[in-house]
């Protein structure tokens, strides 16, 4: 499975272009190695002692102060927010936050978000917005939480909101898939400047059992949608959606947690002090530019033939 | 339970001259949604069983004038009935989609089904954009086809909404949205995911200009469209009875085990909860999109203290070329 | 009764100096005529057949649009809001609506909104400031609703960011109370550049009854604590804290509503033209005086001795 | 239940060296609440009736060691306890409140109510405002008195604010705000009622000029305090079991006839209802309130595109004179 990893990396980066027939075809889909070799990604992407976004922020803000709540209605454990000290300046971090036993699942719903959860992260995003104080995110989410109360409440609304204020963020926003980046539950804290993944984290428009029960009604078919949905990493590299792969440690990021977390750190710092150096003074003129860059970001992603 | 014909035409009759003189042209074809169809002279109502004439039908906008359960409208059939009539110009009407993950399902190609739908409605892709005026009132307007894929936003559905936003930008019109979605194109995997950051990310810029977003929410209407462009509007509208939400209630029993309960996700259901700002029956759609495009359509461009425009909006060079 | 109604009105307005002791004593509280005659003024406040918020509103903006929801809980009957034409330009109107009947007064909570009345008329504000739009309110409510759901999903939340959306609002923001203000529930909509209330109309820091038993133990003493408590227009106007009485028709506003209502609107588009004269073209430099003679407004209420 | 006095002071003892050096001084009289008090050298916690040596009790902030009842604090002593020692300048201490609706209540007369708290509290009003450091943190900070008429809101509450706030804009200090109030100062009428609007609109000021707000909220706090500037602020903490709201208890019950939950209105409550940041023990305010304010005290002042400041804030000439 490696000596296919090698070669997947060494394939050059391809810009792809969003107005002309894609000019070369990806190599087809060899459905046994491929699928496994997806399949053990997946896995890994959910594997119970994989670090998880505290793990994460607690490392990178040892002085990290949690605040909780959506001023409007509760308080959700599966979603995180806060502000603390990162190397020197002072940010806001957000996460979904997954439980590493039964009880801390159970009140943190598996990590799965319910409006509220996305409203307080809303709130933390406007209060970096009038600080000007740039937002990193820590994506590890099955999807939002598909209950009564999400549809009663609006998610939807939630997840959109949410788009809308990191697309007018005037602060550097750096997002990180560290594990699971289930759908529209995970691009609600996912619209940055620089998106990063782990090298064995996934994201998709919909699980790889969704999938395969919408494609084939049969969910077991998930390692076959994993594979045919492009979900992997390198993939979405491939594709130009995500920025940047980060390595893990051999077998995975839970065999050192922290060597992963620190790895996360260096790339994240890189890429935020890359991003501060363009702001310069931080001068409205500076951070309607980054918001302009931002959109085009955004804008150039899709395929299709005119 | 049968209708004396008369009764129904007379009834029809009467609720016809409610309404300007438009109506759904008699050619228009009446199969948007998988109604029994006992034949081309009568069309039974799916809920209540009405029969009413095709044409009368046509006239009342494919609402039963019985149970006011509204059928679906192709994109064509929303537009010829929302716009003044030869007004509509049709904007990137030839765009199509790519193929970035080869998908094929089942031996199916993903080029295929898109030629599939192409041919069932008419339409190139899932979105129809362009402008034109409602009521007088200059309008630019995208609207989905369910027939087309279940309106799935793929790549081309973002980018041919954001070039419509673009036009907005370039000609301060009111943007009109008219939605329905079974949800993403799997087809094109995180593609389709992205579409929901393209597309909010343009309406941050409209909304910052100052320009008004009229959201109308139509049956059905589901999953990532729902969670981005749909519900960040000026004003949501909602077609009486449109089922609209997030996730489907299917997932939602499945994983919660809770009994749903009735009007679960209706237009009404929405209502009640505070996610729209009002239920409105088609036949008034057009006077209040008309009248709240016009109350919003005032403001002023934003002006810099120093009176430079606020923000400049880089617009790509190609909004001349158009067709 | 009238004869001191006029020898009221006679009484020079007085501008209230905030920084010295009170010049002037306001005539003693004579227990009974005083008391009687604000008494009065209450009942016709609150008579069932005055003119509510929304008659106001159809009237001033006859192709009002009204639009629900605070797009995170519920709808709320109690508070009306929607965008609509007054004298040629895009208005957002918003009130307190008390119901005509048991069944439409249930409907609407007797006027007195809970959280998620609030948030929809922070939202209408919101909308307001984004497009420049003037508010108009009509403040006519015993108060915000006591109960239990009121503070789960914390009224007091929902009050002070209606303050803080009025603070900061960029367009002229004009405040009528139409009957009962009542507390902080009127106040949520009625922090504006102009302040004007109905000849018989009150507004209280606590309703008469709730005061009568906080400073007595005894609710049925209402007409006293509404005498002492100078809660009527004329009273508010000669401290300054509203800015115009609107007379009413003689025996007060249900026995002509369309002459109050024209009365009012004709107050309403006076006020609102004059603003307007001092934005001019609505520059931004324009808008940031505006707010600042709005804050100002309220800098300048209150008395003490240094 | 009587604990070996030997017992109580060991523990007592050890949870001593876990403060930093700074206790209450013992001179503070020790009656901020109406508690049953069995003597000069002992205190009894009205919730547990654990019995604590008064000096223990100073020490430890007066939280009872046993059931960790958060005792009130007169504004001298919170002020006392949360900056740093001798740091403390206060600035419009001769602020008194005049009477503009002449109000008498039973033969008593408002300005002997005054003073009667001006005696009982040695403050001159309810609300206490200066500056200081909080672990070398400069801060402007504002402590509601509860022993003053119940911490209620009048002109002089508001004026010492908003004044409060002016020094904020001026030398970029972040506001700390420390509340408790039985609600609105019903002897001034309507002039307490629109204390809510004046500070709020001030608070508007402040965050447009990105300088932070921190509010911690104390038992007891109803009412137009709570409605206006205390839950405005970038981050919201509050004491443990603290009673917050803005309709009474007994109001509620009256008008809804509802049974009310367990722990109604506790701070505990407001937390699992998204309604505060964070529930924060009293001896871990001092750390918890100094690292906010350090990490939000960062931001530039707001400048706009020609760099000319986004805004100018009017100040009122007085500044300068504060004592
Ligand atoms: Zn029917
Ligand atoms: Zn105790």
């Amino acid at each position: 499975m490696e000596r296919l990893e090698e070669l997947k990396k060494a394939l050059p980066h391809r810009k792809h272009k969003h107005d002309t027939a894609p000019d070369e075809h990806l190599p087809p889909v060899e459905q046994s190695s491929e699928t496994h070799e997806v399949w053990a990604k997946v896995q890994l992407a959910r594997h119970p002692q994989r670090p998880h976004a505290l793990d994460y922020i607690k490392r990178l803000s040892p002085d990290f102060v949690e605040l909780h709540g959506d001023r409007r209605f509760a308080d959700d454990g599966a979603m995180i927010g806060g502000i603390g000290e990162f190397e020197g300046r002072s940010v806001v971090l957000l996460g979904q936050q997954k439980g590493r036993d039964t009880k801390e699942n159970i009140a943190r719903n598996f990590g799965m978000p319910s409006p509220e959860g996305y409203r307080k992260a809303l709130r933390l995003m406007e209060q970096a917005d009038k600080f000007r104080l740039p937002v990193l995110t820590f994506i590890d989410t099955p999807g939002a939480y598909p209950g009564l109360e999400s549809e009663e409440r609006s998610v939807a609304n939630a997840i959109a909101e949410n788009l809308m204020a990191l697309a007018q963020l005037k602060a550097p926003v750096i997002a990180v898939v560290i594990g699971e980046g289930g759908s529209g539950g995970a691009l609600a804290i996912g619209l940055a400047d620089r998106m990063l993944m782990l090298e064995n984290s996934i994201y998709s428009v919909a699980s790889p059992e969704a999938s395969a029960s919408i494609l084939w009604h049969d969910a077991a078919k998930a390692p076959d949608a994993a594979a045919s949905m492009r979900i992997t990493a390198q993939h979405l590299h491939s594709f130009g959606i995500i920025d940047e792969v980060i390595p893990e440690p051999e077998g995975g990021a839970h065999t050192d947690m922290l060597a992963t977390i620190d790895a996360v750190k260096a790339v994240i710092l890189r890429n935020l002090e890359e991003i501060e150096a363009q702001i310069g003074d931080g001068s409205e003129d500076a951070l309607e530019m980054l918001l302009a860059s931002r959109y085009e970001k955004y804008r150039k992603i899709g395929q299709w033939v005119e | 339970m049968k209708h004396i014909v008369e009764a129904v035409a007379a009834t029809t009759h009467d609720h016809h001259h409610f309404f300007h003189r438009k109506s759904l042209k008699a050619t228009a074809p009446v199969r948007a949604e998988s109604e029994e169809k006992t034949s081309n002279l009568w069309f039974k109502c799916p809920k209540c069983h009405e029969l009413t004439y095709v044409k009368e039908h046509l006239d009342n906008f494919k609402v039963c004038q019985k149970c006011r359960h509204h059928q679906r409208l192709s994109a064509r059939e929303r537009i010829e009935f929302m716009l003044d009539e030869n007004t509509f110009v049709e904007i990137n009407s030839q765009m199509m989609a790519g193929d970035p993950l080869h998908f094929a399902n089942e031996g199916e190609i993903y080029p295929d089904k898109i030629k599939q739908s192409q041919r069932k409605t008419g339409n190139k892709e899932a979105l129809v954009t362009g402008y034109g005026t409602i009521e007088g009132q200059p309008i630019a307007i995208a609207v989905a086809d369910f027939g087309f894929l279940g309106a799935s936003m793929g790549s081309v559905f973002g980018e041919k909404l954001v070039r419509l936003i673009d036009l907005c930008l370039e000609r301060r019109l009111p943007l009109v949205t008219i939605s329905c979605s079974g949800g993403a194109r799997m087809h094109e995997g995180m593609f389709s995911l992205m579409q929901m950051a393209k597309t909010t990310a343009a309406l941050a810029r409209l909304g910052k200009a100052r320009i008004p977003h009229i959201s109308i929410l139509t049956d059905p209407c589901y999953g990532g469209v729902t969670a981005s462009y749909a519900v960040v509007a000026d004003v949501i509208l909602a077609e009486p009875g449109a089922m609209v939400g997030f996730a489907g209630p299917r997932v939602i029993e499945q994983t919660t085990r809770q009994k749903l309960p009735a009007g679960f996700q209706t237009a009404e259901f929405l209502m009640e909860h505070g996610m729209v700002d009002r239920v409105t029956p088609r036949r008034e759609l057009r006077q209040e999109v008309a009248t709240l495009a016009r109350l919003l359509d005032r403001a002023a461009a934003p002006v810099a203290k120093d009176n430079r425009p606020l923000f400049t909006i880089t617009l790509p060079k190609k909004i001349a070329n158009y067709q």
